[in-house]
């Protein structure tokens, strides 16, 4: 756990804040940091550069956090997981809401990697898009919107289903049932996928995060797109409690 | 070479995963199975749902961990809906927790037909014991250990604390209530600081230490149950390497769990303290497992 | 900005160096003193000399040691000698053992004049225990300090084993019989097997844990007996760091006894943590170290 | 601890024998290891080697230790402690009885640094003399025997008091009184003392072998005359139990 301070704070989207820290984490794109406020949780938050996170307001921890200022301390300990692997020449990023932070991270950090680098992100409607400054490591950017305010009403899948033979590798992150989405266009292959589960320790030990045999505060978040072919994606997750409940 | 017989349950080696650890769901069981467990202990069960405890949850040391989960499980009813579909060619022993020792023979009475063996977690604070934990009063112990054996047949392996004066009084309790093997030693009591935050780091502020920090504290309870009791031990605590593991054999273990070394070292685990075990086994002359364990203690 | 009032002790600093660890003879407690300790703590005398165990009598961990020295002490009428004639520009605290209350009475009495105050180490099996210790007993512990008190005006600590279901009770026990302070922890009954010697390799076989991998355990006893005490606490355990130091300080020691960290990091050990205690007052905003003694217990 | 095997025994002198075992250690001579035989005991001993240790019989530990042959096992912990500093160009090795290990591993570490070294090696008389190959490493043995059954008879200290001018160093090992009277001749200046207590732990801990405000185990063995000076060594030393006997 070390405590780091905050030294940028800005609003990127509508309901969406950055939070940049004085420690330049060494980090793999899809890897992701437990950030405690203390007194008040301990949430995981997919790392969009070294040194920053963007976050989406959701419920009493990121409505604390929200609150914070420039000169505020975070405490943090990671990074954990297993990142994204640089694969294939034209990719494609397929980014659903504030699945983007990793994304962001996978293009700014593997350009070198690739030739080309598609984004397709969407979004319920135009104030959400935290872009950052996506547009220097990206190549093209395809907007989707659910209400058509910007780019192409639709979803990112929509695109994605057109354009599939294009790409050689597809990098996702998202809701679940657009990534089980992707990965059915797909057909599990040449997909990594950064996954969600609700996490406790975040280290592997407590199991709670379990999707399929797998771990996804260890063995994922990322994972290749056959390896989820045999578990629960896009079907059913678990509450806290270990329970089974349909999305 | 590594196959024991352990609370009456037939093992391929004597590594089993521990509960709380990565147990969560029938595939992450049989995970730690296909990775070189012998057996797998469940989360522990009880009455009701029970989300556990807020983050943090867990506290990183450069020697261990200290977790306060809260005991988070899906309650018995949703539980053996789950397994009672699930086949496993490897023992599956059921923790169950309560707070009473009724609770205890009703989880047990649920859950036989989904356990090859029960482990009793006294780890919950006792009702009447103001604050004390059941698993820390003898007369508890016999008694919850009396009442499951009553309403089942399935072996019963009672998981003993270390926060104890002296822990073989617990191990004879158990044995004398007919417990067909005693697991030990489950967490220390522990904190943790952040001297920048000035609050404990736990949202339950204290929580259970574990790992190789706990490692001679929990060879010695082993060593001393061995001392003392007839029924089979399983050694947990802190066993992260092949010679941790050959260690609580010698000090009379007839089988290990390994629980934190599982998040340290990645479910290969498992492998690779068979792995050395057998060679251990080899280049100092034994043919079976069994001849080490509890070889130091004469 | 250090110092600290603790057993009504005046100290120039919280740090202390423990009984048992280099602190054989007057010229080591003053080199303790001159490298930063801010009083001493003898080995712990009893009534007749006493050799110890033979070696080994230790075992070095990656995360600690585990001793079993047998208590080797002069006994009280040579460490009398020897220390009569001794000046101290800092407080002595001699450490003492007996079998009993009586024991404890008569060494008090006769060291009154070597000592400026006492650690009642309670270590020693009790004589009608089983192979208790009298300081597993709460009235034992009770006991004895009542009895000391009763012969010494010179302040008394208890020294608390952690070897119990919950050391709050120790704590209450020593208070009520009015101890100045309680130290804690002694150290946790443990052992270590050679797998090659197939043997324990301590020559008493088993001995008791100190050093770092026993931290988050003395925390928590810290922690929970400045939850429940009026009365002053000094911590030990395992503090090896000066980031150790404060979480005990925070947790709500007024003084801190160092021991294995002196064998691991030498005598300057004491010079370091008390620097790094300085400075992280002074970044974090604080003027005197009594600002964060016990502010993680609200 | 760790088990090692012994690879080579011999009866290097009537009463003490050299054990080889099968483990180069890295030391620097002057330090000690702890030697376990399980069921009997640990002691301490100087190295003369990186893997030799060389063994006077003198109690119930070593007799037992006679005792084990080649392939057999023994456990030792270390090396520990503080070893010589090579310093000086002529040197003199003012060895007493069984204090020769340590200097005859200086001698052949430090042969080097050193452009003469001067043996004065003592013992009670001439089967009592663990010189190994020694003659390969100094320039010149001067032995001293109390029966003069070989070399002067006399103690190795008359030599040295006759001859103090020519070194610039000495290094001793042996009975303390021997090594006082060394510190005597040199006036506690150039000198650098082999010392020995009553040792437990061997790592600092437990204090019994407290020589004035010096640990043998760790701030020694190996001390320099200055430092000795406030010490008692030579005037007394403790029992085990703390208490102080004389000599």
């Amino acid at each position: 756990m070390k405590r780091v301070e905050l030294v940028e704070v800005w609003e990127e989207a509508s309901g969406i804040k950055a939070f940049r820290f004085n420690e330049m984490l060494n980090f793999k794109p899809g890897q992701f940091i437990m950030a405690w406020l203390p007194g008040i949780g301990e949430k995981p938050f997919s790392l969009a550069d070294n040194d920053l996170i963007v976050v989406k307001n959701v419920g009493p921890f990121t409505s604390r956090l929200f609150e914070l200022k420039e000169g505020d301390y975070l405490w943090i300990r990671g990074p954990y997981g297993r990142g994204f692997e640089p694969k294939g020449k034209h990719i494609a990023l397929v980014a659903g809401g504030i699945g983007i932070p990793p994304l962001y991270a996978l293009a700014k950090h593997y350009r070198e990697d690739f030739e080309k680098i598609t984004l397709i992100y969407g979004a319920r409607s135009k104030d959400e898009f935290a872009t950052l400054d996506v547009e220097k490591y990206v190549d093209e950017i395809v907007f989707t919107t659910d209400d058509g305010s910007l780019g192409i009403k639709g979803f990112p899948t929509d695109v994605l289903a057109e354009r599939k033979d294009e790409f050689e590798q597809v990098y996702t992150c998202g809701p679940e049932i657009m990534m089980a989405k992707v990965l059915e266009i797909m057909d599990f292959k040449n997909v990594q996928v950064s996954a969600e589960r609700y996490m406790k320790c975040g280290i592997g030990v407590c199991g709670s995060c379990a999707l399929g045999k797998y771990l996804v505060c260890k063995d994922g978040p990322v994972f290749y797109g056959e390896e989820l072919k045999e578990t629960e994606l896009g079907k059913f997750k678990r509450l806290p409690d270990g329970r089974i409940t349909t999305f | 070479m590594l196959s024991v017989e352990v609370a009456k349950l037939k093992l391929e080696n004597p590594l089993m995963i521990a509960s709380g650890v990565c147990d969560m769901t029938p595939d992450l069981l049989r995970r730690a199975h296909e990775e070189g467990a012998g057996a797998a202990v469940t989360k522990s069960i009880g009455i009701k749902p029970k989300k556990g405890y807020d983050n943090p949850t867990i506290v990183e040391l450069p020697y261990g961990l200290i977790n306060a989960m809260g005991l988070p499980n899906p309650g018995w009813e949703a539980f053996y809906e789950e397994f009672i579909n699930e086949k496993f060619d490897f023992p599956i022993i059921v923790s169950i927790f309560g707070g009473d020792e009724k609770e205890f023979a009703f989880l047990a009475e649920k859950l036989s037909d989904v356990a090859d063996a029960f482990e009793l977690n006294l780890s919950c604070p006792h009702a009447k014991g103001y604050g004390m934990e059941i698993g820390q009063n003898p007369d508890m112990v016999y008694r919850v250990v009396r009442v499951v054996k009553d309403v089942t047949d399935k072996p019963v392996i009672a998981k003993l604390t270390p926060n104890i004066d002296n822990i073989t009084k617990l191990g004879l309790a158990a044995e004398r209530a007919g417990a067909d093997a005693v697991s030990a030693i489950n967490t220390l009591k522990a904190i943790a600081i952040d001297i920048y935050a000035k609050k404990p780091i736990l949202s339950n502020k204290v929580g259970g230490y574990s790992g190789q920090g706990i490692k001679p504290i929990a060879l010695r309870a082993v060593y001393d149950l061995a001392k003392a009791l007839d029924i089979d031990i399983i050694g947990i605590g802190g066993i992260t390497t092949w010679q941790d593991a050959v260690e609580f054999l010698m000090a009379g273990a007839k089988a290990l769990q390994i629980g934190t070394a599982v998040s340290l070292r990645g479910f290969e685990v498992f492998g690779e303290i068979n792995e050395g075990i057998t060679r251990f086994l080899i280049d100092e002359g034994y043919n079976d497992v069994r001849e080490i364990i509890g070889i130091a203690l004469e």
